[in-house]
C-alpha cells in the first residue's frame, strides 16, 4: 500500500531517467504535485509572465491575472512604473481588485474599505483612530507592515513578467541571450493590444508545454499546417532551447530554400496528414506579408513557465498559461499588432485570427489532443512517455523531426522539482 | 404586419438553428448572401472595443472554406450541438433590411453522453430578402462564455 | 398561411411542455390519438439502426398505463421538470399530417434546490388533426444525453 | 386571432427578456403598469402556501427603487444573465386582461467566463393593454432552483 | 515537503496566537480541518439549531435537515415532544426520510421497508419471521438494537436545538443568560412561521461566522445601511458574547440617542459608503414599527454553530448556517411573524424582506464578501489575517468599530478544535 | 486524530466481521479504497466483462470500453479472433480510439500518428528512419518493445471478458460450472445485438452489486413487482453462488407452481408493496412467452465484477458495471435477442424494454435506493450495515427472503482485498 500512502514523487526511484526521455504519467494528475509545483515553480526561481504593457497604457490601469493559481493584479503606477500584488487583503484576506481590467489610483477592498494604492501599500483603514472614545486600532498599528504582498516587477520588450522570488537572477539574464534574440525579433517596434480569446482545457498545464515544444506533432496533428505548406518536414528549421536550464525553447519553420518534395515524404510515410484534393475558395487567409528579416511561417517560443510567444503568419500572439489544478489549464490567447500597421495589414492579422485560437485551423487539435492524453494516463501514473525523436543526435537543432526540446524540458522540470534528488535516492 | 415578419424571422432563426443541429454543416453557408459577415467574438472584446475574434469570416467562401476544412482537415471529438434562441428583437431599417437580436444558448453533449452548458450569447445579425428568400447579411455571434471549453469546432 | 399553421404548432408544443411541468401528468395522453406512438430513445442506437429504447409506447393506452404507474407504483425522488423547445421546422404531407422536428432541453431540478442540465434531444412529431384540434400521432424524443442520470421518471 | 394576441404575448416577453438581458434595467419598470406586482418567490413557498419572498414589490416605485439601488447601493460580482422562455400559454380573462405562464430559464456567465443554470422557474403574469399597449399588472416568478447561488441581484 | 504531508494543524505552532487576532486561511480551505471540525463539533459538545418548532405543530409532522453535514430529521412526537434521528436506515443505511417536510406517524426506508416511529425506534421488519418454512431474521435479532441513531433534542423560546453530545451542557446553560436574554427579547411570544429562502455561497461557513459577528463590515460593506441611517458608527451599540466559551454573541444598533452627525464621520473618512444624493421613491419599506422595550434597526445573534437570530425593522428571520464541504454553506432564512400580527404589521414583514435574504438591500453583499475572502486566500493556508480593530479595549461594548467579537470567536473555536494544545507544542 | 490520516482499511478492526453481517460505510465513499480496489480488483485476478461478440462482428470492429476506470478497447481481429488493449498511446500516452465504435484495421493515434493493429501491436512511426539526414528514432528502438498494453481476452458464451492478469485461472474455471449452467440457459443460442442505454447512479459500485444479489428488497421496493406477481415471495426461487470465491451469483424467481396466497403474505406484513386497485389497460407488456425448460420471470446473474445476465419475462440484458470514482457508477443495459426470433416475438423484447433500464417500470428504483445509501452514509465511514436475514439458515437456497448472496458477496470481496488480513491484525 506504500504506492497509495506515499505521495507519488517519494516512491523510490520516481523519475528516475535523468536525460527526460522518461515521464511518470502521475506529474499530469497528482493533487501532490501540482501543489509542490505551486510552490517550487510558480513561488520558486521563475518569473512569469502577467500580461502586455499595451493591455496598462496610462496610469492606474490594471489587470487582474495569475501566478501560478495565486491571483496576482499588475498595475501601471502614478509615475508609469509597473507593480504587482497579490490579490488578497492585508486586513482579512478578501480579493482587494474585483474586476478584469480597469483604471483606478486607489484599490479598496469592499469588504472594511481599507485602501490600497497602485503598488499594493496600504493607504488608508476606516475609523483607524475610533470616532468620538470609540477605540480604533491599536496604538502600536503600523499601516507600513500591512501592505498588500508585492511581487518583484519587470518587463522585457513590453512583455510583462513577476516573480515570488528574492533569488531567481534578473529577468534579462532569467530569459538568456539566446532567447531574447528571438523575443526581439517579434517585439523590434511598439505593438497594440487587440484583445484576448480563452481557452479552458482539461488536462494538465505541462502537456502543453510538451505541446509547443513539439515539432514532430506540428506536421502530423494538423493537417492544415501540412496541407497549405505552412509547417512541415523539409521546411528549414529552428529548433533550439536557452543556454542555461533548457526550459525555454524556440520552434521556427521557414520556407524559403524549402525542400518542394516535401509533399512527398509524407505520402511514403503513407499517413493521413496531407491531403492533396483539398484547398481554399479564400487564401486570403494564407497570405504572408514579408515583415522580418527571416521570413518563417511559424515562430513558437515558450518562455517558462507562463509564457508563449507566436507568430504564425503575420498573426500575432501572446499566449498565457495559467494552471487551474492539476487536470485544468486555462490558456489566453492576446493577440497584438504593431502600432504603425496600415489598415490593410491589422485587417489581415485579424482576419489570420482565425488560424489560431480555441477555433483556430491549426490550434483547435492542441488541446484536444493533451486532454487525449490527459484520459489516457490517469489510472497509469507509475506508467511512463517514450520520447526517444532524435536522441541520438542532441546537436541537430536544424529539424522538425526531433523530441529534444521535450528532453530539455523535462530534465529542467525534474531539477527545479528536486525530483532529481529523490530519484537519485530512489536508485 | 410586423407579426407576419415576426413569424417569418423566427422560422429564419430555427431554420438557422436546426441546420447546425442536424448536422447539415454544406447547407448552412447558403443561409448568407454572397456578400456576407460572420463573426464569433467574445462579449469581453466587443465591451473593449477590442477585435479579436474567435472565427472572422468576410465572405460566403469563408464559410465555406471552415466546413470544408471541419469536414477534411479539422480533428475534433463528436460531439453533438443544440442551439436554444429567446428574446428575439428586430427592427426593420430604411434600406429595407432588418436589424434582429436574440440571445442564444448552445448545450453540448460529449461522447460519454454528458449534456452542459457550452456557450450563451447574443446574435446580432442583419437580415435581407433575397429572391423572396430571407438570408443573412451579417451574422455577429458576441458570446459571454468567454472561456472556451476545450475547443470550438462547429459554427454557433 | 403556413404562418398560422407554425403558430398553431408552437402552440401545440407550448402546450404539451407546460402540460409536463405542471404536474398535470393525467393530461399527457389526451394530446395524443387513440392509435399513437410513443418513444424515448438515445441517439447513439438510432444512429446506428437499433432499436432499443427506454419508453416505447404503442398505444394511448400505454401512455396512460405509464402514468397510473408513476402516480402508483414507482418510487422516485420529487424532482422538478422544465422543458425548453427551440428550431422548430415542420412539412405538411400529402396526407394531410404534418412532420415537425425540435430541438427540446429539459433541466432538472433537486429536492435540494440545484439545477441541472438533465437532457437535451430532437423531437420527431407527426401531427394531426382530430376533430379540429391538433394531437400527437407520433412523437420519437431521440436523446443526446446517453448518460441518463439516476434515472428518468416523467415523460420528455 | 389569438394567434395575433399569441403573437403580441411572445413579444412582449422576448422584449421583456432582452431588456433584462442588455443590462437596460432603467427601462425594465416601463413595462410594468403604475399599480403593479412583481415577486420573486421559491416553490417551495408556494406549494406549501407560505409567503416569503426574495423580492416583494407592490408599486412600480418599488421597481424604480430596485434599479437604483442595484446602481448605487448594492455591491456584486459583474454578471452576465441570459433569459430563456419556453411553454407559454394564456387566457383573456372576463375584464380584458390576459393571464399569462410560461417556464424560464437563467443562465448565468461569471467574470471567470463560465456559464452555468442559475435559475429555472414559471413566470405567472397579468398583462393588460394600456393606451395601446401591452403591459404586465402582475408577474411573479416562482422559481424552481431553491438554492439560490451566491445571491440574487438583477431582477428575473 | 512535511507541510504537504502533514495535516496543516498538526504543523508546529499552526493557529499560535492565543487572543484570535491572528487567523491561519487554511482554516477556510482544508478538508482535514472540515472532516475534524464535524467531529469536534458539530459532534462534539455543542447544541444545533435545526429550526422552528412552528415549523412542525402537529403531531408527526417533521423536517429533513442536518447537523453539520450529517442528514437529520426533526419531528412531532405522538405525544407533542421533539425528536431528531439521523436519517441513515439501521438496516443497510438508505435515508429513510425522503422529503424536506411531511406528517407521518411511522417513517418506512423504501429500500426493504423497514419502518420505524416518530422517535426513530424501530417498528417493523418485514418478513422478520420468515413465511412459509424460509427463513427470516435470526432468533438472537433484537429490534431494540437496531433504531436510528438518536439526538438529544430540547427547544428554546421555540427554537429546537439537538446535539449528539452526552457530555455538552443543557441548553439553556449552553446558550447562557446573557444571551438568553436577548433571544427573549425576539421570542416574547408565539411566532408563525412564513417560509424559508435558501442561500448557498462557495465559502467556508466560518467565514459566515466572522461576517455576522463584525459590526466593522456592516457599516462600510452596506451602503444601503449608512445611506438610510438603518446601521451606522455612531447610534447607539451592543457588541456582547457569553460568558462561557465565547462563541455565541449579539449585536444591537439603537437608534435613540444616536449622534445625528454620523453622516459626517462618514465623510470624514472620505469612503464611499455614505452617498447622500440617494433617495426612495417608496420608503415604507423603511418603516419602523416599535414593538420591543429597546428600539433597536438591528439584532445579530449567532448562537453557534448553526443559527443566527434576526431581527432588522421589523422583520424577522432565524437564520441556519450549514457546511457543505470545506468550500461551501447554505444558508436558510427562516422567516417569522407573530401569531398576533395585524395584516398591516404581517404585510410589513413581508415587504421587508427585501432587506434580507438572497437578493436583500442589506444582505446580499454579504455571501459576495466571505467569497472574496475564499477566492484570496485559496493558495495562502499558511497566512494569516490581521483582526486589530479596538483589541486594546477589550471591554468596550458599547461600540460598532470593534472586531472584539471575531476574536472571541476564535478563541473559541481553537480551544473547542484542540488547537491551542497542537500550537502549545508547536510553540 | 490517527483516524482523520491512515487509510480507513488500515485502522484497527477495520471489517472485522468475517461472516459478511457488517459491512463499514466507508468502503462506499472511501478514495483510497476506491484506488485499491483499482489495483486488486480490477487489475487483479479478475475476468471483466467488456461487450457482447455480436457487437463486434466483423473483422475490424472495435468497441471503446474500460476495465475498472482504465480504457480499454475490444476489437475483432482480422482474423476473426478477439484482442483488448489499454487505450493508451505507447509514444506519450494519447488516448489513441476516440469513437464508442466502428471498424479499422489499423488505429492511428492523432498526435504523431503512431499506428497500431487490432491487437495492439506497433505498426507505425512516422519518420522513424529521419528524412533526408535528419535523425529519426535512434537506432536501437526497437518497435516490438512498444506496443500497446494488452490483456488477455476470452470469451464464454459469446460475452467477452478481459483480464491483466497472468496468474487469474483460465475463464471458464473464473466463472464455474453452476454459474456457467445458468448463462448457457439464457445463452443457449445466437443472439442479436439490439442496443444499449446507459444510467449513470450517484453512488458506489458495490451498492450496484449488493442490489442484484439482494432477492429481499426486490419483493418490497419494487411495487411494480409484487402487484403484477412477476417477482414475489412464495415464488420457487433459485438463490445460489459460485462455488468458489462466492462473488458471483444467480437469483431466479419461478412462477410455476407458485403459492398463489402470496397476495396475502405482504398484507399481514402490512407494507405498502402490494396495491390490489392497480391494473394495467394495456398488459401485452406482461405476456411471457414460454423459451426456456425453466419458466422464470426473473433471471439475475452478477458476474464479478462487471456484468449481470439478466432475463426478466422476455426481455434479455447484459448489464455492464463500471465504477466511476468512489461516489459514481455507470450501468449499460446491452439489450439482445435471438438471431432467429419472429418478428412478434422481437417486438415483445422490444416493448418489455420498458422493464428495465433508465425508465424500467421494475428497475428504475434501483439507482433511487443505491443513491440514498450513499448520501445516509457519507459522513459514517465507521458505522456498519447489518445484513442478518436468513444467516442462521446458510443453506437454503430456495427462498427469497435471505441476504445470503450479499453477506458471500462481502466475504469474497474482504478476502481480494486482503481486508481479512488487516482486521486481523487489528482483532
Ligand atoms: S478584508 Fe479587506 S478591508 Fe477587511
Ligand atoms: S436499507 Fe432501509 S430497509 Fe433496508
Ligand atoms: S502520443 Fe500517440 S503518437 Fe504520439
Ligand atoms: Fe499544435
Ligand atoms: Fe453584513
Ligand atoms: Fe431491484
Amino acid at each position: 500500500m506504500i504506492t497509495e500512502k506515499t505521495a507519488p514523487f517519494e516512491a523510490d526511484g520516481f523519475f528516475a531517467e535523468a536525460d527526460g526521455s522518461r515521464v511518470p504519467y502521475a506529474v499530469f494528475s497528482s493533487q501532490e504535485i501540482y501543489d509542490l509545483e505551486q510552490e517550487r515553480i510558480y513561488r520558486g526561481p521563475t518569473w512569469n509572465f502577467l500580461g502586455l504593457e499595451a493591455e496598462i497604457p496610462h496610469p492606474g490601469d490594471y489587470k487582474s491575472t495569475f501566478v501560478g493559481d495565486t491571483p496576482v493584479v499588475m498595475t501601471r503606477t502614478e509615475e508609469g512604473g509597473l507593480a504587482a500584488w497579490v490579490n488578497r487583503c492585508a486586513h482579512r484576506g478578501a480579493m482587494v481588485c474585483r474586476t478584469l481590467r480597469g483604471n483606478a489610483t486607489s484599490h479598496n477592498c469592499v469588504y472594511h474599505q481599507w485602501s490600497f494604492d497602485t503598488k499594493g501599500n496600504l493607504l488608508g483603514v476606516p475609523f483607524r483612530r475610533g470616532q468620538k472614545g470609540q477605540a480604533g486600532m491599536p496604538k502600536d498599528f503600523n499601516p507600513k507592515e500591512h501592505n498588500l504582498r508585492q511581487l518583484r516587477v519587470d518587463s522585457y520588450c513590453g512583455l510583462v513578467f513577476a516573480t515570488f522570488s528574492e533569488e531567481v537572477e534578473p529577468l534579462d539574464e532569467y530569459i538568456g541571450e539566446t532567447m531574447g534574440g528571438y523575443i526581439k525579433r517579434v517585439f523590434h517596434k511598439p505593438v497594440e493590444y487587440l484583445g484576448c480569446t480563452r481557452q479552458y482545457s482539461k488536462s494538465n498545464w505541462k502537456l502543453y508545454m510538451e505541446n509547443v515544444k513539439d515539432p514532430y506533432h506540428a506536421s502530423l496533428l494538423h493537417l492544415f499546417h501540412t496541407t497549405f505548406n505552412i509547417f512541415r518536414v523539409g521546411m528549414k528549421a529552428h529548433c533550439v532551447t536557452d543556454d542555461s536550464h533548457g526550459l525555454h525553447s524556440i520552434i521556427m519553420a521557414i520556407k524559403e530554400g524549402q525542400d518542394e518534395t516535401a509533399g512527398g515524404d509524407y505520402k511514403e510515410q503513407n499517413i493521413r496528414s496531407y491531403d492533396e484534393g483539398f484547398h481554399l475558395e479564400d487564401d486570403s487567409i494564407l497570405a504572408l506579408v514579408e515583415e522580418y528579416d527571416i521570413v518563417a511561417t511559424n515562430h513558437i517560443q515558450p518562455i517558462f513557465p507562463q509564457l508563449v510567444v507566436q507568430q504564425i503568419h503575420n498573426t500575432l500572439v501572446a499566449r498565457q498559461l495559467l494552471p487551474k489544478g492539476p487536470n485544468n489549464f486555462e490558456l489566453i490567447f492576446h493577440f497584438f499588432g504593431y502600432a504603425d500597421d496600415t489598415p490593410e495589414l491589422r485587417n489581415l492579422r485579424i482576419k489570420q485570427a482565425n488560424l489560431v485560437g480555441p477555433a483556430g485551423y491549426i490550434s483547435m487539435e492542441d488541446t484536444e489532443a493533451t486532454e487525449l492524453v490527459q484520459q489516457g494516463t490517469v489510472r497509469d501514473g507509475r506508467e511512463t512517455s517514450v520520447i526517444e525523436m532524435a536522441k541520438h543526435e542532441p546537436d541537430q537543432s536544424n529539424t522538425l523531426i526531433t523530441e529534444k526540446l521535450i528532453r530539455s524540458f523535462w530534465r529542467g522540470y525534474r531539477k527545479l522539482m528536486k525530483f532529481d534528488q529523490s530519484s537519485a535516492q530512489g536508485a | 404586419m410586423s407579426h407576419a415578419l415576426r413569424a417569418e424571422l423566427m422560422a429564419l432563426q430555427d431554420e438557422y438553428i436546426s441546420t447546425l443541429d442536424t448536422d447539415r454543416l454544406e447547407d448552412w453557408p447558403t443561409m448568407f448572401v454572397e456578400d456576407c459577415f460572420y463573426e464569433i467574438i467574445p462579449k469581453e472584446n466587443v465591451d473593449q472595443g477590442l477585435p479579436a475574434p474567435i472565427i472572422y469570416c468576410d465572405s460566403k467562401k469563408m464559410l465555406r472554406d471552415r466546413v470544408v476544412s471541419l469536414r477534411h482537415a479539422n480533428i475534433y471529438a463528436a460531439v453533438i450541438y443544440r442551439h436554444f434562441v429567446s428574446g428575439l428583437t428586430f427592427a426593420e431599417q430604411p434600406d429595407g433590411s432588418i436589424e434582429m437580436q436574440s440571445s442564444y444558448l448552445v448545450i453540448n453533449t460529449s461522447q460519454l453522453g454528458e449534456s452542459v452548458v457550452y456557450q450563451t450569447g447574443r446574435y446580432n445579425d442583419v437580415v435581407v430578402r433575397e429572391d423572396g428568400r430571407l438570408r443573412f447579411k451579417k451574422k455577429q455571434c458576441v458570446y459571454d462564455t468567454s472561456r472556451v471549453q476545450t475547443l470550438l469546432a462547429l459554427p454557433i
